[in-house]
């Protein structure tokens, strides 16, 4: 069974702080359309104090993820800080001390993760919110592990549900969050934490990916 | 966007160094630049009293920092929650030994970071009971209440918890009277115009020349209806066809009124509606035993007024009139 | 013009009912619709302290009414001066028997409306001596400082002469510390926006968005210079380099300092303003011993922000930090 | 020698009342270009009250000047108030209790409310106000007076003046008041002050000439 070496995978984070900061500017923009036009500036705040606290040698990937947590719970609150906090959080605990991320522990890792997101924000796929990538992206990743997909085909597999979910949100009317204040006129926009999300889980498919070994 | 600032990202750390420099007979920095304290906090044997919220409100929450009222403040970016780590920063900062009272405002991002917080804080044997404020009327059906935001009685209800703290109250007790304290009070906003975060350099919600917004809330939440502005006096009307049939309010009840501009309204306006909600309220055998006029809870330069009803029993009464003294209340028994 | 009003042309009228209703354990009414009083005025063996002006201003001038500071207050219409007869009036409730103090601003019809009402007092044996505010630096060159402007200022003025007839204090001896506030005291403004009278209904001058009047008065009275905005710091840098110079304050001066904003500036960018300021009069060698920041003067819902310096000597400084309770200005002595 | 009846001529003041009511939104409209637009309001205001003030049957010129002035110092503060209220007492005060008007005693009418508005005022002609208006209708009256012409002729002589000197503030600079905020920029519009005293002089030529008996 091929797996990715934790020990040598912090650097999953670092690509995740850099996708953030490359799309700050983007993210802020879809929030602009129908939330307050901070999400990039929300995001990028809290994922470069991730990386400047990462430190050199990089951590393995758990403590990595713990590092990111801990920077978003403790460097931006509102909303964001306790729901990617949460994700973050979850999943360097799913890994804890694992030596290597084989795909049903990648599977498990996500469900918590997404668990996690929706413990702490109480809200639901189809409300309009990142849980509208996050959570078909967990879906599909079982479904094609129960499938019989290597590992790398699953991250796949989750990364374009990632951006399908993400793309679902244009349709749906915002019912939490700061767009619900829009109503009906929430439609026909993508929602700014689903875009956030779905890079983020791109980010790391891609990481993982590249970090398999047999 | 005409300004005082310098870099919009900073404007809380900016606002807050001025804020200790001008009070330091009233608050203190602490460890994390983001939690202030009452100067002698924390004060043993007290049971601390603390909040956080989002900046913008000013003077809410940092200016109710004061004897009377507030030990600490968890202080957050422009209309944004506090972090998790500021919530337990501020616990900290308040505890006295006998367990400290979270009193805030019921918004996702403050539910969450408090729950953290206290957590986070139990984790270490302090122990934080919590009073979520729910007064806003229109965000939510009384039957759905617990779903209501907290606006501007959450000044009350720190004004109550605070007074009990520092007749010597135990936890529960305090916890008991911040909770009655909200329980008793219902709110409601009008909005005149919108308000723009520095960050942001554009209003991220708009309020057309001549319409008010009824029932909006302090970040602009949406509101119940749009309509046409009408004098005050029929605002002062339909504010409180909101408010008092929702506890209900009745005759023989003796009140808190508190009026707060949202930012840009000159004061006078709040008391030509103020002259009308009074005359109101002794028309229909009310007392109001209390009345805070002013910008007591702001929403930057949001141009609105919020009018929030308390009923007074004996002990709120005696809470509310207690002498306290911090830059956005105080209270002298002369 | 989103305002909270009934009938444009009544404004100061219901203002004042309402003001009345909410603080009747501090003021009163008189037989004048325009004057309001201590609830006590007046006060026997007191010398009456007493002001007036245009309203708009909120808290000034009403609000300052209270313990240990006004006795009575001439109200005018909206940014025009009390009648003479409204003056005269404010004199009468005010007399305690030893003289009436009037501390107002350096505005043309307050100069004439003050004139007559004090020949009309006096007419009837009624000793009525005044003090002109003249604090607004850019407003003239100190060569001609009788030519400029009362802005916030007053204020200070008003604490200072309170605070010496409080402590039983004669006429001349209030006159005379107030005199010596006022000569001690420099200010300047700077306005962001506009604003608009309701009964006119729109604004009479304007301000252009990214651009900011330095030296701006509280009616909008042309400043020194319009130019591009800039930093907080750099405001705070320009305007102490107009105020500092002109007394002059120098290293070793002890400072009351009062940061106003003008009505619609969150109260967060005047703690930004204040943070600087502090440091660069610290870096001087100068001591803030009385800082106050707020809303202590406005100009409706202009956005700006004045500021106000005093050198304190020791009378000085203990006048400003003797006890006062009033709506716009509450010193406790804790 | 022609005169005024002054017990039966109260009713010059009702004219200008009326007149003041009349161009009401005519001088708040003047005002509204360099100054703040509310001339109309405040004078009428001022003018209302006095009306209401004056009772039935109207008392003599004198004592209707004076509760014209009184209404204006209790009623309007601000300026005007004292301007005008400086100018109607002192042409009451120098009617005194004499009997008729006759052309020297309104010469001295107009010189004493000119100087009671200067002496209050401290403005000068030249400053665009009211002044510019009143100090050459006192000048034309006088001069018309010194050329023997008689008192009818003289008051046409003084309201054709006043109409002159409020015309003449159009190319002025402001100096004192609202609009001297404006400096270069208040050229080229007349002024509101000086636009009421035309109209104010104007009706008392109109009123008296009226009711002159040989
Ligand atoms: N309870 C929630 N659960 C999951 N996601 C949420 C929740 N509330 C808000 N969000 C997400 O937060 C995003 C907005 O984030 P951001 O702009 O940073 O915060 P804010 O709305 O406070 O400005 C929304 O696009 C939505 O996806
Ligand atoms: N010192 C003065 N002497 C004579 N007239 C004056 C003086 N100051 C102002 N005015 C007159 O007042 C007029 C404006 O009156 P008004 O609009 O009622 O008052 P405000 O300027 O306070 O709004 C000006 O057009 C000018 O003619
Ligand atoms: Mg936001
Ligand atoms: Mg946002
Ligand atoms: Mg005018
Ligand atoms: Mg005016």
């Amino acid at each position: 069974m091929r797996g990715v070496v934790l020990a040598d995978a912090g650097g999953v984070v670092v690509e995740m702080v850099d996708a953030i900061n490359a799309n700050r500017a983007k993210l802020s923009e879809i929030d602009g359309a129908i939330g307050d036009g901070d999400h990039g500036i929300n995001m990028s705040k809290g994922f470069t104090q991730a990386g400047a606290a990462l430190g050199d040698p990089l951590p393995p990937l758990p403590k990595a993820l713990q590092v990111l947590a801990d920077a978003l719970f403790e460097g931006i609150g509102g909303s964001m800080g306790p729901l990617y906090g949460s994700l973050f959080g979850a999943m360097a605990e799913t890994l804890g001390s694992a030596p290597v991320l084989d795909a049903p522990l990648c599977g498990r890792m996500l469900r918590a993760g997404l668990e996690g997101v929706e413990e702490i924000g109480s809200a639901k796929p189809g409300d309009k919110t990142l849980l509208d990538s996050l959570a078909p992206a967990c879906d599909a990743f079982d479904a094609a592990m129960a499938a019989g997909r290597p590992f790398a085909e699953c991250l796949r597999e989750m990364a374009a549900a990632a951006e399908k979910g993400r793309d679902s949100t244009r349709d749906m009317i915002a019912r939490v969050g700061r767009a619900s204040r829009l109503g009906e006129r929430s439609r026909g926009v993508v929602d700014a934490g689903a875009s956030s999300c779905c890079l983020i889980l791109q980010t790391i498919a891609a990481g993982l990916e590249k970090r398999l070994q047999a | 966007m005409n300004r005082i600032i310098n870099n919009p990202d900073l404007v809380v750390e900016d606002a807050v160094r001025g804020y200790l420099k001008a009070h330091a007979d009233l608050v203190a920095p602490t460890g994390n630049p983001r939690v202030i304290r009452h100067h002698l906090a924390p004060r043993q044997g007290k049971v601390g009293v603390v909040t956080g919220g989002g900046s913008g409100h000013e003077p809410a929450f940092l200016g109710y920092v004061g004897d009377g009222i507030l030990d600490s403040v968890a202080i957050g970016e422009i209309f944004s929650s506090p972090t998790a780590k500021s919530f337990h920063d501020a616990f900290v900062a308040a505890d006295g030994g006998r367990g400290v009272a979270c009193l805030y405002g019921n918004y996702a991002g403050d539910n969450m970071n408090v729950k953290l917080a206290v957590k986070q804080a139990s984790a270490h044997g302090l122990v934080v009971k919590t009073v979520v404020a729910n007064d806003d009327v229109p965000s939510a059906p009384v039957a759905e209440r617990a779903k209501r935001r907290g606006v501007a009685g959450e000044v009350l209800m720190w004004k109550v918890g605070g007074a009990r703290a520092a007749e010597g109250a135990d936890l529960e007790q305090v916890i008991a009277s911040a909770q009655k304290a909200i329980d008793s009070t219902r709110s409601i906003g009008i909005g005149l115009s919108a308000c723009t975060i520095p960050a942001v350099g554009k209003p991220n919600f708009s309020i057309d020349n001549g319409m008010m917004e009824v029932g909006i809330g302090h970040h602009g939440e949406p509101g119940v209806k749009v309509s046409a502005i009408c004098p005050a006096s029929e605002m002062a009307d339909l504010m409180l066809e909101h408010v008092l049939p929702d506890l209900p309010f009745a005759a023989g009840d003796d009140l808190a009124v508190l009026v707060s501009g949202l930012g840009a309204t000159p004061i006078m306006e709040l008391y030509i509606l103020y002259d009308r909600i009074s005359e109101v309220l002794g028309g229909k055998g009310m007392k109001v035993r209390h009345p805070f006029i002013g910008n007591y809870f702001t929403s930057l330069e949001m141009m609105g007024v919020t009018l929030t009803i308390m009923r007074l029993d004996a002990e709120l009464d005696r809470l509310v009139a207690a002498p306290a003294r911090s830059l956005g209340l105080t209270k002298v028994v002369s």
